[in-house]
Formats: C-alpha cells, structure tokens, sequence
C-alpha cells in the first residue's frame, strides 16, 4: 500500500499516544490522530475537548470543537469554564495535542496574527484554548503540516508558550507542564534537545530526506545523533484512518 | 421574571446602540435569530462580546452594528477565516473595528467573575504568552498565603446577553440541554438577559445534562423556532455544515455579502 | 484508573495517620460506612475537613480519630448539637481537638481553589464577622483592576477525599445524583479519592442532574450498599431521621458512646 | 381561635415576604415562615436553600438543609459552590431570612460560641451560609424567639454581620446588601432605626405589652412613636400553618 504525507503525520502522531492516557484535543490535525490512535492501540484513550465533552467517543470526526456527536458519546459533559478550571489548569491533563500556523525552534505556536500585532499580514483565530492547554498538561505533542512558512526561527506572536528562549524558561514563568515534548509533521519528527530545548529532528519519515526537511525548516536545525526512521504505516492504520468519516462532510 | 415576547420587541426593548453585547452559544445553540434580528434594527457602535465569534458576528461586524469585539477565538469553524471581520480589521469596512482579545480561559473566567459579583478572576493563564502586552484587562496578582503571582482578568458584566435555548416553560423558566457552554454564566452576568427558544411548554420535565435559568434573572424570552440555525440546537436539528462552507464564499467579497445583507433585511423575523 | 476493591482494602490503602481527610456530603449521600471503616482501622491524629460535621465527623472524633476539624457548621441538623465534639473541644475527650473554622461560602471555595489547582479563592466574605480573628487561611487580596479588597481563602486540598454515590460502571466511573454538594470540587481537589458506590451497574444510563466522575480522577470505587445511611441516597433509600435523634441520647454520655463504638468496632464493614 | 406566640411569630415572618421575592432561607423557623408565606399570600415565592435547591416548593417541610423533598421540587438544583457564588454572592437575592442563638441592639448574629471563642460557655454550631447571606441579600429578616438571653446588648462573636456598630458600618465595610430590615420575634417586630441602626419595637403581636419586650431584651429598648399591633392569625393563616408537616417527625 501506499500512502500520503498527511496520513503518515496523522499515524505517526497517533502512534504518540498511549492508551488510558487523558489527551486534551485541538480540533483539526490533533482530532483526527487521537480520534484515529482510539481506534487503534488506544481504546481507553480519554480525549477531552474544550466544549466540555470528557471521554467522548465520536464514531465520526467532529468538523468543530462543540459538535453533538462529542456531548452524545462523552462520559461527561461539563461546562466550558469547568473544563478550563477543574481539568485542564490543576495538571491533570497528560497530554495537550495542538496545532498552529507557525511553531518556532523553541516550540512557541503562534495561532494569532502573522506580522505585527497592531497591523497584521495574516490575522488568524486567535488563541482559543491553546495558551492554557500548552501550559497546563503534562506534555504538550504538536501535529502540523512541515512548511518554511510555518516553521520559523521566532514565531510572530507567542500565542501559545513552548519552551520560551530555552530550556529554563518554563520553570522560571512557573510552569508545571513538560511543555512541547514532540512536533510530528509530514515529514518527520522533531523533539526539544533537553539542554537547550530547542528542536531537533529526531525522525524523518519513510522516503524524506534531511534535505528536504531543512528546506521546510526555518532555522538550521540539528539532526538527532540517533536519527530513526518512522516505521510505514501498517495495512490497518492506513485502512483504519481511511475508513474514518467527518461529521457532515 | 421574564416576560415572554416576540423577539422584534425584546431586541428593541433591550439592546441599545453602545451597548456591550454578548450572544453565547460554544458551537451548540448559537442565537443567530435575535442576532439577524439586531442587524434588521440597525443598532450601532456596539461592543459585541463573545468567545468564538463566528458566522453570527462576522454578520453582525459586515453589518455594521460592531465598534469592538471581545473575544477568544474568531473562525468558522471547520471552514477558515471570518472575512468581514478581517475587513473589517484591515480596512475598516463598513466601520473600524477594535479588539480586545484573550484565551478561552480567560475569556470564560470573565464570565465566572462577572456572574459571581466579583471585579476580577484568577487563573493559571497567559503565562509566557504575548496576549497579555495588547490586552489591558490582563493582570497578575499574588496568593496572599503563598505568594504565588498568578493572572487576573476584569469581569465581564455585558448590559445584554442573548443565549438561544431549547424551550421555556409558561412562566419564562429556562432549560437547555447538550453541550451547556458558557451560557448560564454570561446570562447571570449580564444586567438584561434574552433568551429565545425552540418551544414553550406547560412543564420543563427533567432531562439529562440540563441548565435550568430561573424566569427571575431572565428579562425576556422569545419564542424562535430554528432560531440557533445554521448552527445546531441538540435534541432538535443538527448544525447546517453546508452553510458554514457557503459562508465562506458569500463572505469573501464585499458585494455578495451586501446582497446577502439586503435580503436578510427584507425578511421578517 | 480506579481500582475497585472493598472498602477495608480501600481505607487500609490510601489513609493513613496524620492526613488530612475529607468526607463530603452535603445532608445527602454522607459516607457513614467509610468513617466507620476509618474508625476500626484505628486511624489517629487525622484533619478531618468537612462542610457540616454531624454525626460520622461526631463519631470519629469520639473514637479517638482526629487532632483536627476543619469545617463551617457543627450540628446535629434537625436535632441539635454534637456531643462528642462539644466533649473533645471543652475537655479533650478522648483526645484534644483544634479546630479550623469557616463559612459555608468560604469553605465551598476553598475547595473550588483545590479542584482548580490554585492556591487561593477570592469572595465576597467574613467581611465584618469575628471569623478572620481566628482562622488564619481567610486573608484579604486586591482587585488589581478596581482596587476593591475582596476576602481570600487558602486552598484545601485533602490527601484523601471520600464520597458516596449511587453507582460505578465496572470501569470505575462514578455517577451521583440529588443533591450534588460540594462532592465533584471535594473530589477533585484530593490527592486521592475514594468513593464508595450502592452498586456497579454495566452502564451509567444518564440521569437528569448527575455528577460523573471519571474512573481517572479516583484511586478507589468500593461497593457498600446502604454506605450512606442514616443519612440517604437519592432514589435508594430515605434519610432515616429516627437514628439522628437517637444519636442525640447515645452521644451525650461518654458511656453509652462507648458502647456504641465497641459494637461498631465489633462489626464488619 | 387562639393560637400560641410561636405561631404568631411564624405568621408575622410569612406576612413579611412578599410574592414573587426570592428569598434565600435558612433552616428551622424561617424555613417554616417562608413555606408558610408561599402556602398563603406569596404562592410565588422562590425559595432557595444552601444545599443548592432553587425554587423549591416542598410539600413538606424539611427537617435538614439538604433533605430530598429540597431536590425533588426543586426548578433548579445546583452545587454548593455554585448557589454561594452564582447566586448569593452577586446581590440577586431579595430576602435572606436568618434565625440566630444571639442577636445584638444593631441586628448583629451569633451562631458560634456563647462566651469567649477559645474557652466558651457553649459552643454553637458555627456559621454555615449565614454570614454571606447577611452580606449579599438585599435585604435580611431575622425571626427568633424572644428570651434575655438572646436579645443582647452585644453579641459575644459577630457571626453574621448586622448593621455592625452603627448606621454607616455597612456601607463603610463595603457591602452591598441593606442588612437586617426586621427582626420578627414571638412578642413583636424589631426594626433598625433609619438614624441610628439600633433595634427598636415597632410593633407588638396582640396581647404583648412593652414591659414584657423590655424584660427579654438585654438593652433599654427604644419604642417606635408608631408603635403598631400585629395584626391577629386568621383562620386561614392558623389551619394553614398547623396542617404543615415537617418530614420525617
């Protein structure tokens, strides 16, 4: 069989949870591969949502983060402060799986604008749930698409905190999470090095090259002395993730 | 005690031009009819708040009803960006807009604070984060027992919110049902609340996962049937995905949005 | 993951002397069985933390159980005053009892601040009372926005928590219903909690105004039909207001206190 | 008919409430004023209890703060935390009907110790909801009985704050509610003097005379120039009142 890079990001990401693990998911990119890693190695996954929804089990993707089909299989169903307070800020939460339109060396997301805050090229989103989700659990894992564009020397905005300017940062600030522990992309791999936290590859998918990684990457970026080879998809993860429908689409 | 109206007169009655606004609804029963119905009123120089501004807001914002807007994540989810707001931002078409923007954790502990009677919120947020630099009502302050620095944000008390439910009972007595939101917050927030709902029946009979706002902190309910459309109200219809995607291309240019504004004008609510 | 085990093995495990312990409830679904579990397993020198002791937090501090009461309202509801904590506070007996003393306001978010993982709450309260004369985890702290100084509690957070519900499913997941109490924040502001269940049914069918607590916020689930009585558990059985009056003639006396706690400590939980 | 003081009592309290009020009751005599109120003149009366049962309307009366019958009439049933913080604290409470072991020339309560906090003659049950009840009510009505006992020139621990030690306490601390409007006992009503905060009588139940206040009050008692008479128990207010059951007894 073959497959894309985006379905391998999606496996590769998924094969990054375990199961009985408490994953707080963003929508898009992270939904799909916690959706996808429940389906696989994962059944007692509990994916919480920021609409409230806890333990939900959507037998579709949901196309947004308050979709009926996560408040119809959740364990519970709680209100969007609880959700922020009573789960996400004590540090319950193992896993906080996130996205963004540019992540930097240090593994800061920026959902916000692109250019100047006052006068932006882009304004995006915003912040949503991320800044509180990158803070809060116990490690941070962020799936996105490898492009020059999207990942930069220093993100335009700190929307969402990684490791800062390096490795203190996060325990100086009074942080309590891990921060960023894996960025899994379309290509590979990239993990925060633990004496400067800055990221370096530490897998490239099957077929990719370090060149072509560094072509998409913004800063120089190291490469892992253990540099591993993401194993292919296997015939049921790719068939799994296939067979896995959006609501409405 | 609420007194049960058509939604024309609750929106006159209620919202007023520089009045800081907020309909709610995360996702699930997002009041697009009382917020269609305050664009057919004309009402101006408002200060709309509310945690996910969506195709409601991007309408309104297009419209023209909008001075500021408080928020925590603007998009139509699923789909992409909100153009009128972005023109809105970037070229100040049809009015300048300004933004006072914050996480979700703050956004929806500004309504804790401000439904509890208190100035401000504590919480572990915006920490390391670049918010805080272009948001004034972002602060910190310290644990008097361990000396902790943690954040604060102010209170959010708006003069209107609008929330859409699934039904009323005859005295105005309110239930809604599926994700809850941050609606009985920012309900008990506000000076007036509005609420329009599918139904009014004679008993709220319980069911799972209800929110029940009392008839007494309500100052009108409206009956709107399909009132949360194109959005979804749970038990009742689901979300109208094929509208959001057509949002996109309506709102994306100036000229089909202002045909879509004439139209939705035209109609009656 | 809860673990679901009977509830010797569950006491036995998670508390032990010196913690400060939890029993929640608020006049509904009051872990009885799980205190008396406590009491014949001799637990000593414990914080007792609770909203409203009545008759367990009475019964264990006569048994000798506790160096500390943290709470806001001592009673006997309905009939009058706790013997055994009067006795241990005026003489000592069977061991002397400091005592921690809130409102009901101020101990609610106390535990919000332990749910939330904060250091402190800040409310509306003790203002003008004699209270913060003598309990040091009441403070005051600055509105950084409007300078208004509001009060400031400490947050508890129990090394052990126990409730009682009405069911688990096999999973361990909790569901209780009626009145929910200060039991979710109580559970969730715990290093550890137990709860123990009238049954486990296969599935938590829902029910209107349930509180779920998943299986991965509790060390413990143990099964002890009836664990709440005398006090009850909505939609099992009644409160049994005849054993609250007779507690009354049993607890005024050191004596007759003593046999009833050799009886219970001759029974198996 | 004839009836005893503390039906009068209880019927002078229910009198007190008006219909549509939301009224926040403690236990005990004003639990049994307020259900009495809502039987009679006020059947709109909402009720609210600190267990978290808002507009309740027991067919019983309840013999705990938290009994079922709270629940199951209930429109509304919510957490502790929440009725404190959502519902008291804002001000949105008309009426907060409080009773109290001690009550003092300026409507201040005790419900804590009689005598010193560290070595008491008697130790009460503690404060429970009463003190913020005092605070965010709008306005707050006592109901008591009327010994010497009780009726002291200044209570031994402020558990609920009155008017504190005069006319501007209130004001001065901060708080937004009037405070303690009437205090309705079984010989009479006491009502702040709008100068001075002291309790004054304002009026006596039939059959009462002043010397008889003036025995069971611990301060020289002032009388109102317009002293008033309570009116009477009607039949109705006396078979309503007597054909109430209280759970359980």
């Amino acid at each position: 069989m073959s497959w894309t890079a985006d379905e391998m990001m999606s496996i590769a990401a998924a094969r990054a949870l375990r199961d009985g693990q408490a994953c707080f998911v963003g929508i898009g990119l992270p939904s799909k591969a916690a959706n996808l890693a429940r389906r696989l190695h994962a059944p007692g996954l509990v994916l919480i949502y920021e609409s409230g929804t806890i333990g939900t089990e959507p037998d579709e993707l949901p196309l947004s983060i308050g979709d009926g089909i996560l408040a119809d299989s959740a364990l519970a169903v709680v209100s969007v402060p609880e959700i922020f307070n009573y789960w996400l800020q004590p540090g319950r939460i193992d896993v906080g799986f996130l996205s963004g339109a540019q992540v930097d060396r240090f593994g800061n997301i920026n959902t916000t604008v692109i250019g100047p805050y006052d006068e932006p090229d882009v304004r995006l989103p915003g912040s949503g749930g991320a800044p509180e989700i990158a803070a809060s659990c116990r490690e941070v894992i962020i799936v996105m698409r490898h492009t020059l564009r999207a990942f930069v020397e220093r993100v335009d905005f700190v929307t969402s905190l990684g490791h800062g300017d390096g490795p203190d940062d996060r325990r100086t600030l009074g942080l309590r999470g891990a921060g960023p522990t894996r960025v899994i992309t379309d290509l590979g791999v990239l993990e925060p090095d633990p004496d400067t936290a800055e990221l370096v590859l530490t897998a490239l998918h099957q077929g990719v090259t370090v060149e072509q990684v560094r072509a998409e990457t913004g800063w120089p970026v190291e490469v892992s002395a253990d540099l591993m080879i993401t194993a292919a998809p296997s015939e049921q993860e790719l068939s799994t993730l296939r067979a896995m429908r959006t609501v409405g689409v | 005690m609420a007194k049960i109206v058509p939604l024309p007169q609750a929106v006159s009655e209620f919202v007023h031009d520089g009045d800081t606004v907020a309909l709610e609804g995360f996702t699930h029963l997002i009041p697009f009819a009382a917020g269609h119905e305050i664009i057919r009123q004309e009402r101006r120089d408002l200060t709309l708040v509310r945690m996910t501004p969506d195709l409601v807001y991007d309408q309104m914002i297009g419209a023209g009803c909008a001075a500021k807007l408080v928020f925590s994540w603007g998009g139509n989810p699923g789909v992409g960006s909100l153009h009128r707001m972005r023109d809105a931002l970037s070229s100040g078409w049809p009015a300048p807009l300004e933004i006072e923007e914050h996480s979700h954790a703050g956004m929806a502990n500004r309504y804790v604070a401000g439904a509890s009677g208190l100035p401000f919120a504590v919480l572990r947020g915006y920490v390391g984060t670049d918010l805080p630099l272009h948001t004034a009502s972002v602060a910190t302050v310290r644990c008097p027992f361990t000396g902790e620095e943690l954040a604060a944000v102010s209170a959010l008390n708006p003069d209107v919110t609008i929330v859409h439910a699934q039904r009323a009972d005859r005295a105005g007595n309110v239930q809604l049902w599926g994700i809850p939101g941050v609606q009985k917050e920012a309900v008990l927030a506000a000076t007036h609340a509005i609420v329009t709902v599918e139904e009014v029946v004679d008993v709220l009979t319980p069911v799972p996962g209800a929110v029940v706002l009392p008839t007494w902190v309500l100052a009108a309910v409206s009956v709107v049937p399909g009132g949360a459309a194109p959005s979804y109200a749970h038990g009742y219809y689901d979300r109208d995905n094929a509208a959001y995607r057509e949002w996109d291309a309506i709102s994306r240019d100036r000229g089909t949005f202002t045909a879509w504004l004439e139209k939705l004008k035209g109609e009656k609510s």
